[in-house]
């Protein structure tokens, strides 16, 4: 009784490649194609970046941080959203997968946030004066990039891997709860204490073209996460289900190879 | 009635047992054996809902106890190996508070009674702090002196640290405990004198 | 019903108990509070107008540090000792005893400093309309500060460097509260009036005690295995 | 074409320690987290394989490894 | 020579052996200090003018208090799992390896704050010609706060609220280098120049060096009886 | 020899011993028995030095031990109740930091073969917070195996958590240590298996 229910049927439920054995070589397929759309995105993202869109009015040339800032913003965002929503399925449902999921995409959501903060430094020194302000919207930022160190120490700190899945999964969910909190806490903070004095210098009415390259490289950027992520997430499957058979199998095929 | 079917404990990358089964009838004394690292602690906790195997189930008198943890709670006394001291408190204060959060309603001069009973008749208002090695575990076992209706005791090592006295007073509550109905299992390298003598489970036996 | 309620006064009153037994700890955290308090004067420089300019941030910043760093105890005596386990093994509910220990907690260690922070915004200069508007900011934070902060402490029980991975889980959390309630004395000595961030912090405080303590229970759970 | 010259847009109408320190970074992050990747994935696979020698060679016959009955 | 530095090397390797597999915590010590700096401009506001001229003491505070909270360990855990007795059991003297782990302490926890310090000032804008300036303030100011720290961290070994009655007896001793620490910024911002402030604490940190050892063998000795 | 000479320790306001005199000479095993908390655990402190008697006085060879504590210290393996392990390290490093830090000079083959002489040869490079009680005490005890010349082995309760076999082998050790000359002074609980029986000294007899 109990056996059945923790092993999820193999017919035809959504849920099949929640499996890891299924799921294993699936990544492996699909991985090289996104990383292939990646670079192909890249590439033209920065063709239109440079070569096609024109300078902007009244930054100049500085503004071309925008084709990669503003998607890693985006990016780093979502990608917090999506490891919540990993580590509430697995929660819920039980699924080792999810959590592993979650665990795999952490350190690109944290490298995408490290990019907008760099990226948001260089361009405020020519802009504004300096490289940081306590800008509601870079403070806040600046707190989901500890959001995202936490998650990594936690599930680092702990060695057993169930005990880190369960707790990264706790924090992550407790993050997400957070981050709108802390989004609309800090955008008030900042307009209580000073009036509008620094916010983002929007060019009046983006150019077509810039903004085209700007989605091209969020296309680029998705492209990249879902590469990575499933690259991650290969090893951690086998680490995990060592003890299983078809990895017995895996590694019969890699002996010799490594 | 406890029921455990093909357990197996995964620790890092070992394989502590697999496929172990056990039964326990009423009145029974099942003592876990093995030598050092071979999953007795591991499978003790196990059995107490602590931890979860790696595979199998376990069963309290038919019901699951992962689906049914409150009323297997209510029936289970567990000892390990950390006697659940607190180093400001006095045994007595101790004692009852680990009834009270266990949810049993235990009278005071019970209390009192049990800690005497066991040794501690001088030790009552000391702090915790400064008692001996074989008292700081007296007080975790006066637990099972109150005579409180718990019929499962799972105990870790209860002798350790204990001299030959409590441990033959100990054996004679254990050995009552059985014959009136109740279930122990228990873990131990040292011999105590049971009424009757346990039935041994030795894990280097099952060992994966 | 009381006996549903056991776990949950047992506990209550034995941390009480603790907490008054090893009542240097409460003091301690409270000196904590003081101390870090009067060493801004030293790290800043002592102008006055500065001084009364960043006094509200000053005194939320240490009292949420003072919590924070009490907060490492919170459940690592009874992990350490033995006591959790047996607390998971009581039949009752685990959310009823994690609420006893935290609300027991506050009363040890938050509430005092709600009571002393008057005094040091004295030491300040702060203006005095502003003091019961910094008492009420830190009877409403502090709670929520606690709750918040024990869902970390579960989920680092047990770990290396425990207390500090403490503070990064649970800093950028306590970021919104720190906002408002600075906000609030602020925006009183701005006069722009406090109500909206007082409401804010006791919506916080509502959804905190609704949430925290089921995490903090499934936390300790994880923990012990 | 946007740029007059090669050298006009290598210095980005002089903001290019700006621009390009940007593009760069980010290029470096990217290639040291993809580097960090195959590492990792390297480091897994070797340790299981050696653990799987390990079993292989007999020892104690106590390590792990055997499957477990689900 | 070398026997009787044995007790002095094994330590100080082990010690940093412990940091480097539990660097976790080290990073964790540094992210509590970037943390507790990042929290000040929500708790006074963002001002920049403001924050400007608070950043050498806002700085100063979080490295004093990230040493702070790390000293309870330094001792800590040899004495729950009994190596310290055994250390006071070796026929060399005490002082020693002290010493050694005063040092590996330093080099995993202070270090890193020293290192990461200007980063941090940059946020606050403080002008690029300080920031050596603050390094080498910092530099010499944190291994005398490590020295001193533990002594206290000694004589409070084992003592419930051990952490926060640390806080209490070494705070008042930590307040002289926080004043000559932020000093010597401020002077050099303010144009004074830094010199006389570097010199004080270049001589504090000799003299905490000739003295601290002695102190804390000595408290350590009580403290395991 | 160990000679002392009339000691009397005071623990809060109880006397536990007084007038204690004792003597041992090379090549003599001595166990401190007594029921729980008659204080071998604070004799045995006193007599390493780590604790200060309230009255009486030690002696080692004829020298004082507070007067002349480094010799003394040269001289003297003590193991107590805590195992003196640190959870992030291994047996290994555990083992080789105890050496250093004692002062003893070991390579780091002979400290594996002690380890894997007590049984540890699996648990090499698991850091030692997952071992069993069983290995955490084997890891401590690993010391006595490593043919160090230090004469006097002062050990409290060396057989708690052990397993029978390992009881076995550690008595076997003990007697071997003093049928080289050497001293042995511990208390416990439990019988083992000496080649020669220990003098006894009964705290319960001696006591205040
Ligand atoms: C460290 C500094 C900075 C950080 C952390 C940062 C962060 C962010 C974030 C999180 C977003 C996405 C917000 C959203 O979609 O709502 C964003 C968008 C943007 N940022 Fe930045 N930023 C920084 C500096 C700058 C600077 C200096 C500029 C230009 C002067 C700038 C211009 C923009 C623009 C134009 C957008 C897109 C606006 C939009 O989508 O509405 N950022 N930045
Ligand atoms: N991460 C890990 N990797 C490998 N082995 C592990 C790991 N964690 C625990 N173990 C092993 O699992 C076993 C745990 O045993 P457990 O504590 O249940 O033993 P026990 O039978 O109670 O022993 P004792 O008699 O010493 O108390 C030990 O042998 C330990 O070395
Ligand atoms: N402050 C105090 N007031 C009264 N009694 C105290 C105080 N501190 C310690 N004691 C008593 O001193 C004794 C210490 O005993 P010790 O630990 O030496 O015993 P032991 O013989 O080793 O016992 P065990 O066999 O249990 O290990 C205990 O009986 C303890 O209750
Ligand atoms: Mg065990
Ligand atoms: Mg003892």
């Amino acid at each position: 009784m109990m056996k059945e229910m923790k092993r999820p049927e193999r017919g035809k439920s959504l849920f099949r490649f929640a499996a890891p054995q299924l799921f294993y070589p699936l990544a492996g397929a699909l991985a090289p194609w996104f990383a292939g759309a990646a670079a192909v995105l890249t590439i033209i993202g920065l063709w239109l970046a440079f070569f096609v869109a024109p300078t902007d009015a009244q930054q100049g040339e500085v503004y071309r941080v925008i084709f990669i800032h503003v998607p890693a913003a985006w990016m780093s965002m979502f990608v917090y959203l999506i490891m919540a929503f990993w580590s509430a399925v697995g929660l819920v449902m039980n699924t080792r997968l999810s959590f592993m999921m979650a665990r795999a995409l952490a350190p690109t959501g944290a490298m995408f946030c490290v990019v907008a903060l760099v990226t948001g430094a260089l361009w405020g020194k020519p802009t504004w004066g300096a490289y940081w302000v306590w800008d509601a919207r870079l403070t806040s930022q600046l707190l989901l990039l500890f959001l995202y160190f936490g998650f990594m120490a936690l599930t680092e700190a702990i060695e057993d891997p169930r005990r880190a899945d369960k707790a990264g999964a706790i924090i992550a969910l407790v993050g997400a709860v957070n981050v709108p909190i802390i989004y609309f806490s800090v955008k008030w903070w900042n307009t209580l204490h000073q009036g509008a004095s620094v916010s983002l210098t929007k060019a009046p009415s983006m150019a077509a073209t810039m903004l085209a390259g700007m989605l091209v490289m969020a296309l680029a950027s998705w492209a990249y996460t879902i590469a990575v992520t499933l690259w991650r997430v290969r090893p951690l499957i086998l680490e995990r289900e060592r003890h299983a058979e078809w990895v017995a199998a895996e590694l019969d095929a890699l002996e010799g190879r490594i | 009635m406890l029921y455990a079917a093909d357990l197996a404990c995964l620790k890092g990358d070992r394989l502590l047992f697999r496929g172990l089964s056990l039964q326990v009838a009423p009145g029974a004394m099942l003592r876990i054996a093995g030598p050092n690292g071979f999953g007795k602690t591991s499978l003790l906790r196990i059995l107490c809902g602590l931890a979860h195997p790696e595979a199998g189930e376990i069963r309290w008198n038919g019901r699951s106890i992962a689906s049914d943890r409150e009323s297997f709670h209510r029936t289970l006394l567990y000892l390990g190996h950390a006697p659940a001291l607190n180093d400001l408190l006095t045994p007595l204060e101790n004692l009852r508070f680990a009834c009270a959060a266990a949810g049993d309603d235990v009278d005071e001069d019970v209390c009192v009674d049990a800690l005497v009973r066991i040794g501690l008749a001088d030790q009552l208002d000391l702090p915790a702090r400064v008692l001996s090695q074989g008292q700081r575990r007296r007080v975790g076992l006066a637990r099972l002196f109150l005579g409180i209706r718990r019929s499962l005791w799972v105990l870790d090592e209860p002798f350790t640290a204990l001299d030959a006295a409590a441990v033959a007073d100990l054996a004679t509550t254990l050995s009552d405990h059985c014959a009136a109905g109740g279930v122990v299992i228990l873990t131990t390298h040292q011999d105590a004198p049971f009424a009757v003598p346990p039935t041994v489970l030795d894990l280097s036996e099952v060992a994966a | 019903m009381s006996r549903t309620l056991g776990p949950f006064a047992a506990v209550l009153r034995r941390d009480l108990l603790l907490a008054w037994r090893g009542r240097a700890d409460v003091l301690v955290t409270l000196a904590f509070f003081v101390v870090v308090v009067c060493l801004f004067p030293f790290g800043v420089g002592a102008e006055t107008n500065q001084l009364r300019s960043i006094a509200p941030g000053v005194l939320w910043v240490a009292a949420l540090l003072a919590t924070l760093l009490s907060l490492h105890r919170l459940f690592a005596q009874d992990h350490a000792d033995g006591t959790l386990e047996q607390l998971l093994l009581s039949p009752e509910p685990t959310v009823l005893w994690v609420v006893a220990k935290i609300v027991a907690h506050w009363i040890a260690t938050g509430m005092p400093l709600v009571l002393v922070a008057p005094a040091l915004a004295l030491l300040f200069d702060v203006e005095q309309g502003a003091l019961g508007v910094l008492v009420l900011s830190l009877a409403l934070g502090t709670p929520i500060l606690a709750l918040l902060g024990a869902v970390g402490a579960a989920l680092t029980l047990g770990l290396r460097g425990g207390g500090m991975l403490l503070a990064l889980l649970v800093l950028p959390l306590f970021v919104p509260v720190l906002i408002f309630g600075a906000g609030a004395v602020d925006s009183h000595l701005s006069g722009t009036g406090a109500d909206a961030h007082i409401l804010l912090l006791g919506g916080g405080l509502l959804g905190a005690l609704a949430l925290a303590p089921v995490a903090c229970a499934a936390a300790l759970r994880i923990a012990v295995e | 074409m946007q740029w007059e010259s090669w050298s006009a847009f290598w210095q980005m109408g002089g903001a290019a320690p700006f621009v390009w320190g940007s593009y760069g970074i980010t290029a470096l992050l990217v290639a040291g987290e993809l580097i960090m990747v195959m590492h990792r994935r390297k480091d897994a696979l070797r340790r299981l394989l050696r653990l799987r020698r390990a079993r292989a060679g007999g020892g104690s016959g106590r390590r792990a490894f055997e499957e477990i009955v689900e």
